[in-house]
């Protein structure tokens, strides 16, 4: 039987079922840590109309950037956007929509999300133009602002190593906000460097619980850097 | 003469302490790490979840899977920790660092900071500011005292959107040093051969001038 | 004939699916995994912090760190995580399991259960009950139709302080397998040789009788 | 300097500062990774009228039940108590007060206590007495009830193995409450089995970094299972 086999071989099975209009949540941080292959996916299927919540949206030519080439973004909820000069013509336009949200305020939306926290409170934002037509409220003598979840039709998300039941972990500061989208999204895809036996990961040093994912997939990354700084080595 | 980006980020460093956790914003605020006082050790928090952020790599050694919050590629230190950025803003916003160092477009006396929004120009962005700003208790500011056209930076109330609301006690200009305290500046310190007029001219904020408002040393 | 314990064990068990991640509550609920048809997958999540939670341990691989939501030892499966108890209930809560066994003192026919507290005895605690039945969208309650001394725990309402509200669809007695739809009980299947008049007699709420209603058939 | 070395050695400046009165977050479920030599300090200073937030209370005699012994205890936030007769007895008799949280509510207080998150919704216990004189909202047709943040004067933790820096992991089950209490208290000290080089434990690997930790002590440990259950080996 299939059991808790998640794997498929292919990205269009990966990505089955996503369809106009959808929400998308995806993790990565700038360039680090995202899920290419699948972006790349969502481009060629040409779904259009998309709602993508990813703190950054790329850069042209390459991660999300590349789903602006074709329109296929509605709205964008980040916290910093415009690292391509696409986007910038697609918002000045009025082709694209944007909410930028607080990078915390983001993160802790999206593990609500998963979670089942419909609302929280934080300070982030408060006497701002993010806490606008927003609900505040005083605890403690301080105000703060009431911020709803998210949760999307889809999460897309990379990964280093996952077993077939789909635990997973992270490389390095690849991880970001990958682990949150996992857990918020109706349909979980991660793609990873490499699929490994279902006992090679350590069951206490798991970041993503396989119970969050849907789908695993193994893919080869370019892994692109968007501010090589270095240090001489003498 | 005003104080150099390198002076400034010096007079920052003095304000750490042994043990301090540390998150340092993008531009002056990131220089700050190369004067902090030998023997003395700080960890850097990067919000893109690095506990313990190191120098950049060597060719050898950059990897795309390690950089910081303004997407440079990074080391991490021994004793670092890596996690997710739900985790990393936790720290944050809990209060649990130390410092928060980041510059602004401008302060006013109520402690309101500016830092990412100009109306009319191209908004990219918040990134973790208002997290920062929301969740330190104690935040220096950098920037320089007034604009290039010799508008003050130091107000009476932001003009611009704020990031953060009565969030901001110290501020670091390439001017003077001053501390925010019940509706007005006051000025600890002065940049060597600054005189008390021109930040008095430059500041259009209240701005309580004690006594003896000491220069700064600069080795 | 009522059902026995394992019976009802083994009649929970059909209704699991290949790939179910499971919660089981004490009792009858953790007998259920005794009869999870052969050649089917499904893991079972404690929620002290385990998924995919094995068998007893033996008497050499006993370990204190290792434990279950009963406090009993356990072991862990192949592919199984360990986490922190707000990640075990951002499971629960945020609906991620597919399939919630517990026990109860009453149930109504709008979905109520009551299953922790009895006024003026000693209370001990909801644990993770409550949770437990506001995140999951699939339970089955497994309780005994009516009390030794023969009241009805099937009401029109809970008489009980609540665990949750509204959340309950299934409910299997050591008499019938019911549904509860638009506030009524509905009669799905009987226990071998129990006749509906008996049901009938110990259902307190609104029954609904069904045309057919099938005997359970055990091997 | 000091720098980040959080390690003391005696039980005795570990707790240095507690003072009657004070709330105590404690990790643990059942007797599974209770800091007990942590709890044997707070019955040998009879630091008085204590709040204990911990999801049990131990047993006679173990763990925070040796605190009921000389009435330390004026009040438990906690899910699931009474495993101890000197605690039904003092309860009944009024010199204890009870405060019954949700398990899944509890954890989550904790967390938010330490995230900046005064307060958060959630569905569990709506309807019921957990309810009563909560205040109450709807998010997408459902009914929520908004719960609090708790944090504490002190949070006292058992972890497996830390570093002097006070990144802490925790071994199998006996991880449950107590990354989130480590989070949420004013002074966070934590006993661990080991204390290991600074360089020994992986980075991405960590369940509580160090700037959560005020002090690192490292003890022996009874480690008492309260239901010991085994399968026959043949």
């Amino acid at each position: 039987m299939a059991g808790f086999d998640k794997v498929v071989t292919s990205y269009a099975d990966a990505m089955a079922g996503l369809e106009d209009g959808m929400t998308v949540l995806a993790g990565g941080f700038g360039l680090c840590g995202i899920p290419e292959n699948l972006i790349q996916e969502i481009k060629r299927r040409q779904t259009r109309d998309l709602t993508i919540v990813s703190n950054n949206c790329g850069v042209d030519g390459f991660g999300l950037g590349v789903l602006l080439e074709d329109k296929q973004v509605r709205k964008m909820i980040s916290s910093y956007v415009g690292e391509n000069a696409l986007f910038e013509k697609q918002l000045l336009q009025g082709e694209l929509e944007v909410e930028l949200t607080p990078q915390g305020t983001l993160a802790e939306k999206m593990r609500a999300g998963g979670a089942g926290i419909p609302a929280f409170f934080t300070a982030t934002g408060v006497g701002t133009p993010v806490g606008e037509g927003k609900e505040t409220r005083i605890f403690n003598g301080r105000e703060y602002l009431m911020e709803e979840a998210i949760t999307g039709d889809f999460a897309i998300v990379k990964g280093w190593k996952a077993d077939r039941y789909g635990n997973v972990i992270y490389r390095h500061t690849a991880q970001n906000f990958n682990p949150l989208a996992a857990t918020a999204g109706k349909i979980t895809v991660v793609e990873v460097e490499e699929i490994v036996e279902v006992d090679e990961l350590d069951p206490a040093q798991i970041h993503t619980p396989g119970i969050y994912v849907d789908r695993i997939i193994q893919g080869s990354f370019e892994k692109r850097i968007e501010k090589r700084t270095v240090r001489s080595t003498d | 003469m005003a104080l150099t980006r390198e002076q400034m980020a010096q007079r920052v460093a003095r304000e750490m302490q042994d043990g301090f956790y540390v998150n340092l914003g993008i531009g002056i605020p990131t220089l700050v790490a190369n004067f902090i006082p030998e023997g003395m050790e700080v960890m850097l928090q990067s919000e893109n979840g690095l506990l313990g952020m190191g120098e950049f790599p060597t060719e050898e050694t950059v990897d795309a899977d390690m950089i910081n919050a303004g997407k440079q590629t990074v080391t991490a230190v021994k004793g670092a920790s890596i996690f997710s950025s739900a985790e990393s803003f936790a720290m944050i916003r809990g209060g649990h660092v130390d410092l928060t160092v980041l510059g602004a477009f401008e302060v006013d006396v109520n402690g309101n900071i500016a830092s990412w929004m100009i109306p009319n120009k191209l908004v990219k962005g918040m990134g973790g500011a208002m997290d920062l700003v929301a969740g330190a208790d104690n935040i220096i500011v950098t920037m320089t005292h007034a604009s290039k056209s010799g508008e003050s930076k130091l107000l009476t109330e932001c003009a611009l959107p704020l990031t953060g609301k009565g969030c901001i006690k110290k501020v670091l200009t390439d001017l003077a040093w001053l501390e925010i305290e019940e509706g007005a500046f006051i000025l600890k310190e002065r940049a060597p051969g600054v005189s008390i007029e021109e930040i008095q001219e430059k500041t259009q904020g209240k701005l309580i001038v004690p006594d003896h408002v000491p220069e700064m040393v600069f080795a």
